[in-house]
C-alpha cells in the first residue's frame, strides 16, 4: 500500500516535470497517417516520447485557450458591473417620489414662476425655449461653447493632421483621396434620381429648418433642432452635387469665421443681459406681445446664432468623417 | 458693502476667457500672436482675482456674494458665487496657467504642428474658462455642463500633440471621464428629483428639511455616492485613477502640467462645493461619505507613491505621484472638519503650483537629454539646465515634506487638523509612510539628476533655456518659498472662506 | 419594491437602460460599441429626467391660448419644463462627445488598424520592442565596425 | 396606451441588449438608430414636444450618420470579413 502510493507520487511528480514514463492512463496520439507532408508532422517535443513539463502545458494551454478565457471573464465582469449597478439603481428609484404625481418635490414654486410669470416675463409661448435661453441661459451657453469645442477639437484631430500627411506627400494624394471616396461609388456624377430628388427636397429641408429655428420661442424646436434639420440639407446637398460644391461656398474658413461671429454675437448679448440683470440695470430689449414672430425679446436672435452654429458644426463633423477635409 | 467693479470679477473672468477663445480662430497666426494673447488675457484675469480677493478680505471682514447670471433671481436664474475661497482659488489657477503656458512655451513649439497651436489656444481658454465657471458656480447643472466642457478640452489637450501613444491615451482618458460624466449626470437628476433645485443653496435646505423627516435617505446616500465616485473619477482618486499616468505622461509638457496641476483640482473643489454647500458637514457625517472619503485618500497616498516606485519614465513616475497627492486632498476632505477642508484647499493651492513646476523642469530636463524621459539617461542634466534641475529639485523636495519647501506646509496643516480627530493614528500614519515612500522615488531622481556624467561622447549641446523658462521658472521657485514659508496667512484666508462656503 | 417599481416603471427603464449603457462603455472592447454605450447611457439619464417632469393628465410646456387673446398660465396645465431644458442641453452635450470621441476612435484605427483599445496596446508595446531590438543592432554593428 | 407604453419600453430594454451583443458593428448602429427613434416616441408621449424633436433629429439623424461615416472610414462597411475579429 506504502510502495504504491509512493510509486503514484512518483509518477505524478515525473508527469509534472515532464520526464519519465508516461502514466499508465494517458491517452496516446494516433500516430499521423505517413502520407502528410513533413511540416504538418508533429514536433518533436509534442510526440509521445516527450511530455511537456507543466509549465510548458500551461502555456500551451494558456495560448490556445488564454484569449477565450480572458473574454469570458470579461464578459463575465460585465454583466456582474452592469447586474450590481441596475440593482442599486432599482432599489433607488423604488424609494423615489411616484412618478407622474403633481405633488413630487420637483412641482415646487420654481415651475409655478416659470409657467404662471414665464409668458410675460420673457415673451416666449414655447414655455421650455424661455426657460433655457432667458432663466438658466447660462447653462445654454455653456452648451454652445460644448459644441464648439468639440467642434474645434474634431477639426484638429481630423483635419490638420490630414493636411499634413499631405503635405509630406503629395504623390499620396490623389491615391488616398479617391480611396475614401469611391469607396461607395462617386457621389456626384452619375446619380440622376439623387440629384432631382436634392433639387426638390433640398429647399423643403431649408425651409423646414428655418420655420423651426424662427419658430423656436412659438412652437417645439428651437435653435438646436433647427439647426440639424438645415445640416441635413447641407449633407445632401454635398452628397447630390459632390463636396466640391458645397466647398465653393462653405469651407473650413467660412465655418470658422461664421461660428465664431455666431457665437460672439450670442456670447455678447447675453453678458449684455447677465450684466444688465447681475446689477439692476433696466435692460432696453422690448419683450414683445407673446405669440407674436418678433417677440419674447433675446430669444429669436439667439435661435437663430444658434441654428447657424449647429448647422455649420454638424456639416462639419459630416464633411471632417466624410473625407477628412472640410 | 463691495464695490460694483469687483462685484462684477467672476463674471468678467468667465467671459473674458470664452470671447478670448471664441475670437482666438479669426486672430492672426504669424508669431504665435493668438499664444502670446492668450497668455495675456490669462494674465490679467489673474490680476482680476487678486483684485476680488483683495476686495473681499479688505479690512478683516470675509464677504461673500452671490451673481445672479440674468434679471430673474435666485431659484429661477442661474447664479455665480463668490468668496474669499473661490477667489483664491481663481487666482492661483490662473497663475499656475500662466507659467504652465509659458514655462512650456518653447516645447509647446517642437511638440505641436503649427496649425494645431491656434487650436491649442482655444482649448486652453476654454478649459481655463470652464475652471473658473466650476470655481464659481452656485447651480449644479451649470457645474456639468461646465464639466463636459472641461473633460472634451482637457481630452484634447493630451491628443494635441500627434502620435499613436497621446491618441491612445486621450481615448482611455475619454472613456473614464465619461463613465464619471453619466454618474455625475444620473446624480444631479436624483438630486433634483428628491429636491426640486437646482441651486446649491435651495438644494441645501430642501435636504435639511429632508434630513429632518427622515425620508429618502437611501436615494440620497446613492445620489452622493454617485456623484463622489463619479467627479472622482475624473479627479484621479486612486482605484480608478488608471487613466492618468498615459494622459499626463504621454501628452506635450504643457498640456502635462495644465491637466495635473489644474484639471484634476477643478474637479475636486467642485466635489467639495457638493459636499459642504449642498449637503453639509453633518448631513456628510450621518450618510457616513466621510469615512469612506478618508479611507479612499489612505489609500491613493500609499498606492499612488507605490506605482510611482516603480516608474522608469520620469513624467509617468510624476503622474503617478500626482495620484498619491491627490489622495492627501481627499484625506482633508475626509477629516469632515473645517481644518481638514481647509488644509485639502491648501494643498489643491500648493500641488497646483508645484506640480506644473515638476512637469515643466522634467521637460527642460528631458529637453537637454535629447528628448529622452528615462531617468538613468537624464544623468547630469542639472548641469546643462540649471533653472531646471533647481526646478526639479524643489519640487522633489517639496513632495517629500522637507520644511521650508511648499509640501511642508500642507502636511503641517494636514497633521494639524488631524489632531482632534478620530482617526489621527490612520492619517499621521500613512502621512509619514506616505513621505518616506515619496522619498524613495524623488530622491534618486535628484540624484541622477545631480550625479556628473563621465561619459564625456554623450554630452549633448543643447540650447540655452529661453529668458521666458528662466523666468517662469524663477516665479514657481519663489512661489514655493513662499507658500513653503508663509503660508499661515493663506491659511487663515483659506479657512475664512471655508467658513463663508457654507 | 417590485409594485413601487411598476409604478415608477419609466425610471426603472430608464436605470436598466444606464446600467446597459454604462457596461457597454466600460467593458466593450470595441471604441464604435463603446460610444453607442456612452449614447445608451445618456440618452437613459435623459429619459429618466423627463419621466421625472412628466404630471398624469397636463400637456405640454408650450402655453395655450384662452380663446379671447390671452394665455392660459396656470401652473396645474402643463407638465414641468425644467427637465425638458436640461435634456435639450444635455443632448446637445452628448453628440458633441460622440462626435469627439469618434474622431479619437478614427484617428485610433489610422494609428493601429484596430478599434480595440488593449489590442493597439500589445502592437504598441510590440512595435517599441522593436525598435529597441533594431537600435540595439545598429549599435553593435558600429561598434563592430 | 399603457400597452403602448410598456410595449415602447421593453422595446428600448431589448434594443440596448441587442445592440451589446450584436457581431456585427452596422447592425449594432442600425438597432441603435432605432433606440433613438423610439426613444423620441417615447418622449412625445412624456409631453416634451421639444426633446422629440430634437432627438429625432439628432439622435436617428446626425449622430447615425456620424456612426455610418465612421464605419465606413475603417471599412467596416462592405468588407464583410474583416467584421469578425472586429466584435
Amino acid at each position: 500500500m506504502h510502495e504504491e502510493l509512493k510509486n503514484i507520487w512518483k509518477n505524478f511528480f515525473n508527469w509534472v516535470l515532464g520526464n519519465g514514463p508516461r502514466p499508465e492512463n494517458e491517452v496516446i496520439p494516433p500516430d499521423p497517417p505517413p502520407d502528410l507532408p513533413f511540416t504538418q508532422k508533429p514536433q518533436d517535443k509534442y510526440s509521445r516520447f516527450h511530455e511537456a513539463t507543466i509549465k510548458e502545458r500551461y502555456e500551451q494551454w494558456l495560448e490556445i485557450h488564454g484569449l477565450h478565457i480572458f473574454s469570458i471573464l470579461y464578459s463575465g465582469l460585465s454583466i456582474l458591473t452592469c447586474v450590481v449597478i441596475v440593482c442599486l439603481l432599482l432599489a433607488t428609484v423604488a424609494e423615489l417620489p411616484p412618478f407622474g404625481h403633481e405633488r413630487n418635490p420637483a412641482n415646487n414654486e420654481v415651475i409655478r414662476r416659470y409657467v404662471e410669470h414665464g409668458g410675460h416675463e420673457t415673451g416666449a409661448q414655447n414655455i421650455v425655449a424661455g426657460l433655457i435661453l432667458d432663466y438658466r441661459a447660462f447653462d445654454t451657453f455653456g452648451e454652445s461653447a460644448v459644441l464648439f469645442t468639440a467642434a474645434v477639437s474634431v477639426l484638429m484631430i481630423l483635419g490638420a493632421s490630414r493636411r499634413n500627411k499631405l503635405n509630406k506627400s503629395p504623390s499620396l494624394k490623389s491615391e488616398t483621396t479617391s480611396r475614401n471616396f469611391l469607396q461607395r461609388g462617386p457621389p456626384s456624377l452619375d446619380e440622376p434620381i439623387l440629384r432631382g430628388v436634392a433639387s426638390l427636397s433640398i429647399p423643403a429641408i431649408l425651409m423646414m429648418g428655418c420655420v423651426v429655428v424662427i419658430n423656436g420661442h412659438l412652437t417645439p424646436g428651437g435653435g438646436f433642432s433647427g439647426g440639424a434639420i438645415l445640416s441635413t440639407a447641407l449633407i445632401l446637398a454635398s452628397n447630390a452635387y459632390g463636396p466640391e460644391r458645397v466647398h465653393e461656398f462653405y469651407n473650413e474658413r467660412t465655418f470658422i469665421v461664421s461660428s465664431s461671429t455666431a457665437l460672439m454675437i450670442y456670447a455678447l448679448s447675453k453678458g449684455y443681459s447677465f450684466f444688465t440683470g447681475a446689477n439692476h440695470f433696466h435692460s432696453i430689449i422690448p419683450k414683445g406681445t407673446i405669440g407674436n414672430i418678433f417677440s419674447a425679446g433675446l430669444i429669436l436672435p439667439l435661435n437663430i446664432c444658434v441654428g447657424l452654429i449647429v448647422a455649420g458644426t454638424l456639416y462639419t463633423f459630416y464633411s471632417l468623417f466624410s473625407k477628412g477635409d472640410l | 458693502m463691495i464695490n460694483i467693479f469687483a462685484f462684477n470679477i467672476p463674471f468678467a473672468s468667465i467671459f473674458l476667457l470664452m470671447i478670448t477663445a471664441i475670437v482666438t480662430p479669426l486672430l492672426p497666426k504669424k508669431n504665435r500672436f493668438n499664444e502670446k494673447f492668450s497668455c495675456c488675457v490669462i494674465g490679467l484675469v489673474a490680476i482680476l482675482s487678486a483684485y476680488l480677493l483683495y476686495a473681499l478680505t479688505n479690512g478683516g471682514q470675509s464677504l461673500a456674494f452671490n451673481f445672479s447670471m440674468g434679471h430673474f433671481p435666485a431659484p429661477w436664474g442661474n447664479e455665480l458665487r463668490a468668496g474669499p475661497l473661490e477667489a483664491i482659488l481663481a487666482l492661483f489657477f490662473c497663475v499656475a496657467m500662466l507659467l504652465s503656458l509659458t514655462g512650456n512655451f518653447s516645447s509647446t513649439a517642437e511638440d505641436i504642428a503649427p496649425n494645431r497651436r491656434q487650436i491649442f489656444c482655444v482649448l486652453v481658454n476654454l478649459l481655463m474658462a470652464s475652471l473658473l465657471a466650476l470655481t464659481y458656480t452656485n447651480d449644479l447643472f451649470t457645474a456639468y455642463v461646465f464639466i463636459e466642457i472641461n473633460t472634451i478640452a482637457a481630452c484634447a489637450i493630451v491628443a494635441v500633440k500627434e502620435g499613436a501613444g497621446t491618441t491612445r491615451a486621450a481615448i482611455r482618458y475619454l472613456i473614464m471621464s465619461l463613465v464619471g460624466s453619466g454618474l455625475v449626470m444620473i446624480a444631479i437628476c436624483l438630486l433634483y428629483d428628491l429636491t426640486g433645485h437646482l441651486l446649491m443653496q435651495n438644494m441645501h435646505g430642501a435636504i435639511q428639511v429632508l434630513m429632518v423627516t427622515k425620508e429618502y435617505t437611501m436615494p440620497l446616500t446613492v445620489a452622493l455616492a454617485l456623484i463622489t465616485v463619479g467627479l472622482g473619477i475624473k479627479s484621479a482618486l486612486y482605484p480608478f485613477a488608471s487613466w492618468l499616468p498615459d494622459a499626463h505622461g504621454t501628452s506635450t509638457n504643457a498640456s502635462s502640467a495644465i491637466l495635473s496641476g489644474l484639471v484634476l483640482k477643478g474637479h475636486i473643489f467642485t466635489i467639495i462645493k457638493i459636499f459642504y454647500r449642498v449637503f453639509g458637514l453633518d448631513v456628510i457625517h450621518y450618510l457616513r461619505m466621510d469615512t469612506a472619503i478618508f479611507i479612499f485618500g489612505l489609500v491613493a497616498m500609499i498606492m499612488g507613491s507605490v506605482h510611482a516606485l516603480r516608474q522608469t519614465n520620469i513624467k509617468r513616475m510624476i503622474a503617478w505621484s500626482s495620484v498619491a497627492q491627490v489622495g492627501y486632498i481627499f484625506l482633508g476632505v475626509g477629516l469632515n472638519t473645517v481644518a481638514g477642508v481647509a488644509a485639502a484647499c491648501l494643498h489643491i493651492i500648493i500641488h497646483a503650483c508645484v506640480k506644473p513646476m515638476l512637469f515643466t523642469a522634467a521637460g527642460g530636463l528631458s529637453a537637454v537629454a535629447g528628448h529622452k524621459k528615462n531617468l538613468h539617461e537624464l544623468m547630469g542634466t542639472f548641469y546643462i539646465n540649471r533653472w531646471a534641475g533647481l526646478g526639479l529639485i524643489a519640487g522633489a523636495f517639496s513632495m517629500m515634506g522637507i520644511p521650508a519647501f511648499a509640501g511642508f506646509a500642507s502636511k503641517l496643516s494636514l497633521t494639524m487638523a488631524s489632531f482632534d480627530h478620530p482617526f489621527i493614528v490612520w492619517s499621521l500614519a500613512t502621512l509619514a509612510t506616505s513621505s518616506v515612500l515619496n522619498a524613495l522615488y524623488y530622491v534618486p531622481a535628484v540624484i541622477v539628476v545631480l550625479t556628473k556624467n563621465k561619459n564625456a561622447q554623450n554630452k549633448i549641446t543643447a540650447p540655452e533655456p529661453t529668458t521666458l523658462y528662466k523666468f517662469s521658472m524663477f516665479v514657481f521657485l519663489s512661489l514655493n518659498f513662499y507658500l513653503g514659508l508663509f503660508c499661515m496667512p493663506l491659511l487663515r484666508l483659506i479657512t475664512r472662506g471655508v467658513n463663508v462656503l457654507q | 419594491m417590485l409594485g413601487k417599481l411598476f409604478l415608477n416603471h419609466y425610471e426603472a427603464v430608464a436605470v436598466i437602460l444606464f446600467g446597459i449603457g454604462m457596461t457597454n462603455l466600460l467593458l466593450q472592447r470595441n471604441l464604435i460599441k463603446k460610444i453607442i454605450g456612452l449614447n445608451i447611457m445618456d440618452t437613459a439619464v435623459y429619459l429618466f429626467l423627463a419621466a421625472k417632469g412628466f404630471v398624469e393628465g397636463r400637456a405640454a410646456p408650450i402655453l395655450i391660448s384662452n380663446g379671447s387673446g390671452g394665455w392660459l398660465n396656470s401652473s396645474d396645465l402643463y407638465v414641468n419644463p425644467v427637465p425638458a431644458g436640461l435634456v435639450l442641453t444635455g443632448i446637445v452635450v452628448s453628440v458633441s462627445v460622440t462626435a469627439f470621441s469618434l474622431a479619437l476612435a478614427l484617428k485610433l484605427y489610422e494609428y493601429y488598424g484596430t478599434l480595440n483599445i488593449d489590442e493597439a496596446l500589445m502592437k504598441m508595446t510590440e512595435e517599441q520592442v522593436e525598435l529597441e531590438t533594431t537600435i540595439e543592432k545598429a549599435e553593435e554593428d558600429v561598434l563592430a565596425s | 396606451m399603457i400597452i403602448i407604453e410598456w410595449l415602447l419600453l421593453i422595446f428600448l430594454i431589448v434594443c440596448a441588449i441587442a445592440v451589446s451583443i450584436s457581431k456585427n458593428l452596422l447592425n449594432s448602429v442600425i438597432i441603435f438608430m432605432n433606440y433613438s427613434l423610439v426613444m423620441a416616441v417615447i418622449w412625445v408621449l412624456l409631453r416634451s414636444p421639444d426633446l422629440a424633436i430634437t432627438e429625432a433629429a439628432v439622435g436617428a439623424g446626425v449622430t447615425s450618420v456620424l456612426f455610418f461615416l465612421a464605419l465606413r472610414k475603417i471599412g467596416q462597411i462592405g468588407h464583410e470579413k474583416e467584421n469578425q475579429n472586429k466584435n
